[in-house]
């Protein structure tokens, strides 16, 4: 399923990954850039740049002005013209800024035209709350930009995805935007040391199970494998299923899934309502119709803005509790 | 003036080429024999010809909603143009992309653009990729006065002065934006009083004055080529016909004298005045000019009007740049 | 339902119906602005705003410059410091152009200042295809601000709707998207002189039937009438309910339908993918599962931009024949 | 200088404030004993005093992330900002904004704003509801040199400069947004250079100096109360801490002897002086206004850290502003 070579693998950080897919993808292709707002000088807020400017020079590496309109299009025009820049939106909370370049211009140029541009181009960001960040640095906004036709979207969960979904994403000629999260930064994992891609458009079966199926994205992939280390001593087997790829959307593995364990839940960080997950689980109901023994559950933040307070917050964000709690409910709703 | 006589002849030609293409293009849409909407580029043909006449195949522009003259300046196809006017396979974007999005990547045209302040941040993107490639390319946006206050060609001015960047802000100032004129969206008089607060050069030029629009963008190329950054070059000009079409929507914004006044300046006139008493081309070889080039457009016209629409398989096609399949397989 | 006084009513078009909303609205809050591109002297390249610059003047009834991030902007501090202000977004596609002042500023502004601000803005802007105006003067987003928590989203299907869920929008305290139909402004219906509301958040049931729901929003209520016109024959007896307001939802009379008619499908204009009905889907089948004799179906635009091409445009927009398809499709599938 | 006495007293007072509100608060930061993160104001004091003295509590400002100094100099309340910062119930915000977001509609300041330039839009509104509801209020804006990149405050400052709002734009130039100086985000010297292209009048001031700040505002605040437009008003100054806290994030991106520099020239120790030295305030009443100010803050540390968290049911109320409840009851 991963094209991970045979190769010396260490333990890295998630944001020590991310800069390693950078640094994999900036070395393998000369046409690779990566612009964005201190992310040269400073190596990052995240530090998910660090040592790139360093190794590859500020022609490569650039610290750009704060003008988010301006740079997603400056990876519009570079990558329409031979580039393949990987643009980074400091937190995705700030897409709103450059709302029409992605909208409009990077995600349908190619169609546009007929097929006669090509867009090999990556747009990274950070999602995620959790960390007192309040409402306008902590929102997850995947959902706007898998309606979108023509951008992919990834949502890696540990660092091993975070390296190969990036170098997947740089690799394909088309845009992609990568959402990592904040508040897995120090995660830790195997990485291995050659560059690898994680192919896009593929989900992975983080934990096998038989009578409940858990689609998990981004670090909730980590939250529902909590929940299900806890619901196992209920006779509850969990099957947990990172898409890994949101857009396009690996449906099959999922209802595949569903169909063998007749039941499922959806989980992400985003507001429920509206959210990827309704995707899903509208797709589960209608392709896994007679399989299914309970409607599918979704967990997902409140119909609020992502509140300050750490009192507040932590009833934000969906957690493992909250999720064997909904498991729980589905298997009560059984008919 | 230095220019060169062949230099004259060939902005000459750009301009009718724009002229004729246009006029028959928005015959066509009053006839109601292509859809949607066309924005006409008639009275403006100077700037597109002035400023493209210093280009080459591999200098990139972004263009606007009013982009046939550019692309047309560009040294677009007219069959491919008109077919996709007429939204047919045969056209430039296989008829997906129509009148706003006409383009041709082969010769630099990044395609017109239907989001107003749009393209100046995709030049700076071709400015940074044509020196990043080692190139000696320049990448020329052009924008309407309407468009400079839009925040992404501030944010686009601004990166490609501190960079230095190839690149040239062409700001078409033709008097409206819609039915609105600048003095209801702007407190100054000239857009190019912006340049300096980005720290580049700003220059104003009689848009109705090929030559002129020619000389300026000469220097400005020259000086982006040389690696010392863009300029932004103003270009008082007007258009003729109404923002949408010819005869528009029916409510007066503009006098009738208000238009007349501008037709006395019409361009195409202006240089071909200029070209006969210079002894360069007569009226009569100026005619020659327009009637063939009205020949070549008349049979474009006729070649898109009778090529196929695009097949239903195309709805799904050039989403993505793969031969992985669209998560819908069919409309539903 | 809906507060419309006994009134003198007359037929006007949609377009005029809306011009009569925001005359209304002028006419009983002095608070009340209105200010977008070449909505004053030219009237709105629409016609939606004809004639009120005449009736109220150029600081009530105002052209702005091309700048969308400022007019939202100028509508947020307007409103939070006692008006009552109308922005008009000229095109949908343009939201992206002001998306993070919608997004971070007029969404949260309230929540983030615990209560503390008070937003009675609204935002009009004109959706749709099927005009031939291509990728970027056709879309359909309603799904992007129907997932941000603050916001209110309205899409009327009629004349009397538009008028009176404009009223409700600008009377609401709140902000509130209203989501016009370009290929709608010209149908007829019957409108009241009268000031009145159509309640924010109540669905309404178009169509009484029996054996099946269709959840259709905007122009779309129409094509799903047509089709339910054509399905009577075969003895399909459709409901059709518009649920009006999109945020917040009534889902209570849309559960209530499908608990009756055991089978539902969702339509919108929008692309399918991560559009509104996948929420409404997603709903009905946890609310209505044991209802539900065959899955919920969905019919939106496939997964692509607006084509321009009218032989491509045709087969992107949803019509009354690929709902009818698709009804007979849900029908056969019942279990 | 014709300043009085009492407002010179003001104007220590205010700086004062700021002063001893972010050095408790960056300890508090430090300490871990507030969640989050902090952008302090400290050694910036004089620009928000500065201005903050020729407003009324009835004209409006927008600030930016670094937010604590505008509210402090407009007459903040420590207990309910510390409570804020604290996330409790009992501040500002009912705990739900904290330091990037604390307001006090009641006193004209429309929040602090985690989005970088997106007060002036906000704050053009707030000028235009100040003409539209007949008042003769102001509203400022504040940003910083890195935010002037951004495309809204090119919006505002063009639609506030057309329609002469009663408005004032602040550009805080403290040398850096983030760690990246201006001269890698500009090509200009001076953001002010900017107005000219909007037809409002540029001034930069020495921001360290409050006197300066005060005057000129004055001077700008009279000429916007007089229907005459608004200005832009830059002011040089400098913030000793780091981007975020006291001691950041440990990547060195300016000198030790920069911030030395600037620090001989700290805004609340020059105007000590200059009271000194015109007997205006001895160093000891100085002293004393700071003791004072240092136990206010310590006693509304103490009331912040002692109050309530906000309940559960906090959550989902204040999202919209009725009795209806948000679609989703409870978070699952
Ligand atoms: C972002 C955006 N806002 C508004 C529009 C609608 N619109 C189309 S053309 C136009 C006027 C543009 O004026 P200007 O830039 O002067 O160009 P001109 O039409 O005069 O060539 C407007 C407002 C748009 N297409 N995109
Ligand atoms: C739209 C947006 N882009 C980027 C950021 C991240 N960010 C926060 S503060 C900051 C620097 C701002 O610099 P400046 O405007 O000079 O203000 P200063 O911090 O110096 O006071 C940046 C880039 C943001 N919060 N919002
Ligand atoms: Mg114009
Ligand atoms: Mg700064």
């Amino acid at each position: 399923m991963t094209t991970a070579e045979a190769t010396t693998s260490r333990k890295l950080t998630y944001v020590a990954a991310i800069a390693d897919g950078l640094r994999c993808a900036l070395r393998e292709d000369p046409l690779v850039f990566v612009a964005g707002e201190d992310i040269a000088g400073y190596g990052g807020v995240f530090g998910h740049t660090r040592g790139l400017l360093a190794e590859f020079g500020p022609t490569r590496v650039l610290d750009t002005p704060i003008s988010e309109a301006g740079i997603i299009g400056l990876g519009v025009g570079a990558a329409a013209t031979g580039c393949r820049p990987v643009i980074d939106i400091m937190f995705m909370d700030f897409m709103g800024e450059c709302g029409d370049e992605i909208l409009n211009q990077m995600a349908k140029m190619r169609y546009m035209f007929g097929g006669k541009a090509r867009l090999p181009m990556t747009v990274t960001t950070m999602a995620g709350a959790g960390m007192n960040l309040a409402a306008q640095h902590s929102q997850s906004l995947e959902a706007w930009f898998c309606h979108i036709p023509g951008l992919k979207v990834v949502m890696p969960a540990t660092p091993y995805d975070a390296k190969g979904l990036l170098l997947a994403a740089v690799r394909d000629d088309n845009p992609v935007v990568v959402v990592f999260n904040k508040r897995s930064l120090g995660m830790q994992g195997d990485v291995p040391e050659a560059a690898y891609a994680v192919e896009l458009g593929r989900a992975n079966i983080v934990r096998a199970g038989t009578n409940f199926t858990v689609v998990a994205t981004g670090r909730m992939v980590h939250e529902a494998l909590a929940a299900a280390m806890a619901l196992a001593q209920d006779g509850l087997d969990l099957e947990v299923v990172d898409p890994r790829t949101l857009q396009p959307l690996d449906i099959e593995t999922i209802v595949a899934s569903v169909r063998k364990t007749h039941r499922a839940l959806v989980v992400h960080e985003a507001v429920r309502f509206g959210g990827f997950g309704a995707e899903v689980a509208a797709q589960i109901q209608e392709l896994a119709f007679d399989h299914l023994d309970a409607p599918v559950g979704r967990v997902g933040a409140p119909f609020a803005p992502v509140p300050f307070s750490p009192a507040l917050e932590k009833l934000y964000v969906p957690n493992a509790d909250r999720i064997a709690a909904e498991v729980r409910r589905v298997v009560g709703l059984q008919v | 003036m230095d220019v060169d006589r062949n230099v004259l002849l060939d902005l000459h030609r750009r301009m009718v080429r724009i002229r004729v293409f246009e006029e028959e293009a928005g015959k066509l849409m009053e006839a109601a024999r292509v859809p949607g909407a066309l924005h006409l580029y008639v009275g403006e043909e100077a700037v597109a010809a002035g400023v493209m006449a210093n280009l080459t195949d591999d200098d990139q522009i972004t263009s606007t909603h009013r982009g046939h003259g550019h692309l047309v300046a560009k040294g677009g196809d007219f069959k491919r143009m008109y077919a996709e006017l007429f939204g047919r396979a045969t056209g430039y974007n296989k008829g997906k992309g129509g009148s706003m999005h006409v383009c041709d990547m082969e010769i630099g045209m990044l395609g017109a653009n239907g989001i107003v302040g749009a393209g100046p941040p995709i030049a700076i993107g071709a400015a940074f990729s044509d020196r990043y490639r080692g190139t000696s390319n320049v990448a020329v946006t052009f924008f309407g006065d309407g468009a400079s206050n839009e925040g992404g060609v501030h944010e686009a001015a601004n990166i490609a002065a501190l960079w230095k960047l190839p690149g040239l802000f062409v700001c078409e100032y033709n008097g409206y934006g819609e039915f609105t004129p600048p003095a209801r969206h702007q407190a100054i008089r000239d857009v190019a009083d912006r340049a300096a607060g980005y720290g580049m050069p700003g220059v104003v030029v009689d848009g109705m004055d090929v030559i002129a629009v020619y000389e300026a963008t000469r220097e400005a190329v020259a000086r982006a080529r040389r690696g010392d950054g863009p300029t932004l070059l103003e270009c008082k000009t007007y258009r003729f016909y109404d923002h949408v079409g010819i005869r528009g929507m029916g409510v007066s914004y503009r006098t009738d004298d208000e238009v007349l006044q501008w037709r006395k300046r019409d361009p195409v006139a202006l240089l071909e005045a200029h070209l006969a008493d210079a002894q360069i081309l007569s009226s009569d070889d100026a005619r020659a000019v327009h009637d063939e080039v009205r020949a070549e457009a008349l049979a474009a016209v006729a070649f898109a009007e009778s090529s196929p629409f695009p097949e239903p398989h195309e709805l799904l096609e050039d989403v993505y740049d793969t031969s992985l399949p669209a998560p819908d397989e069919a409309p539903r």
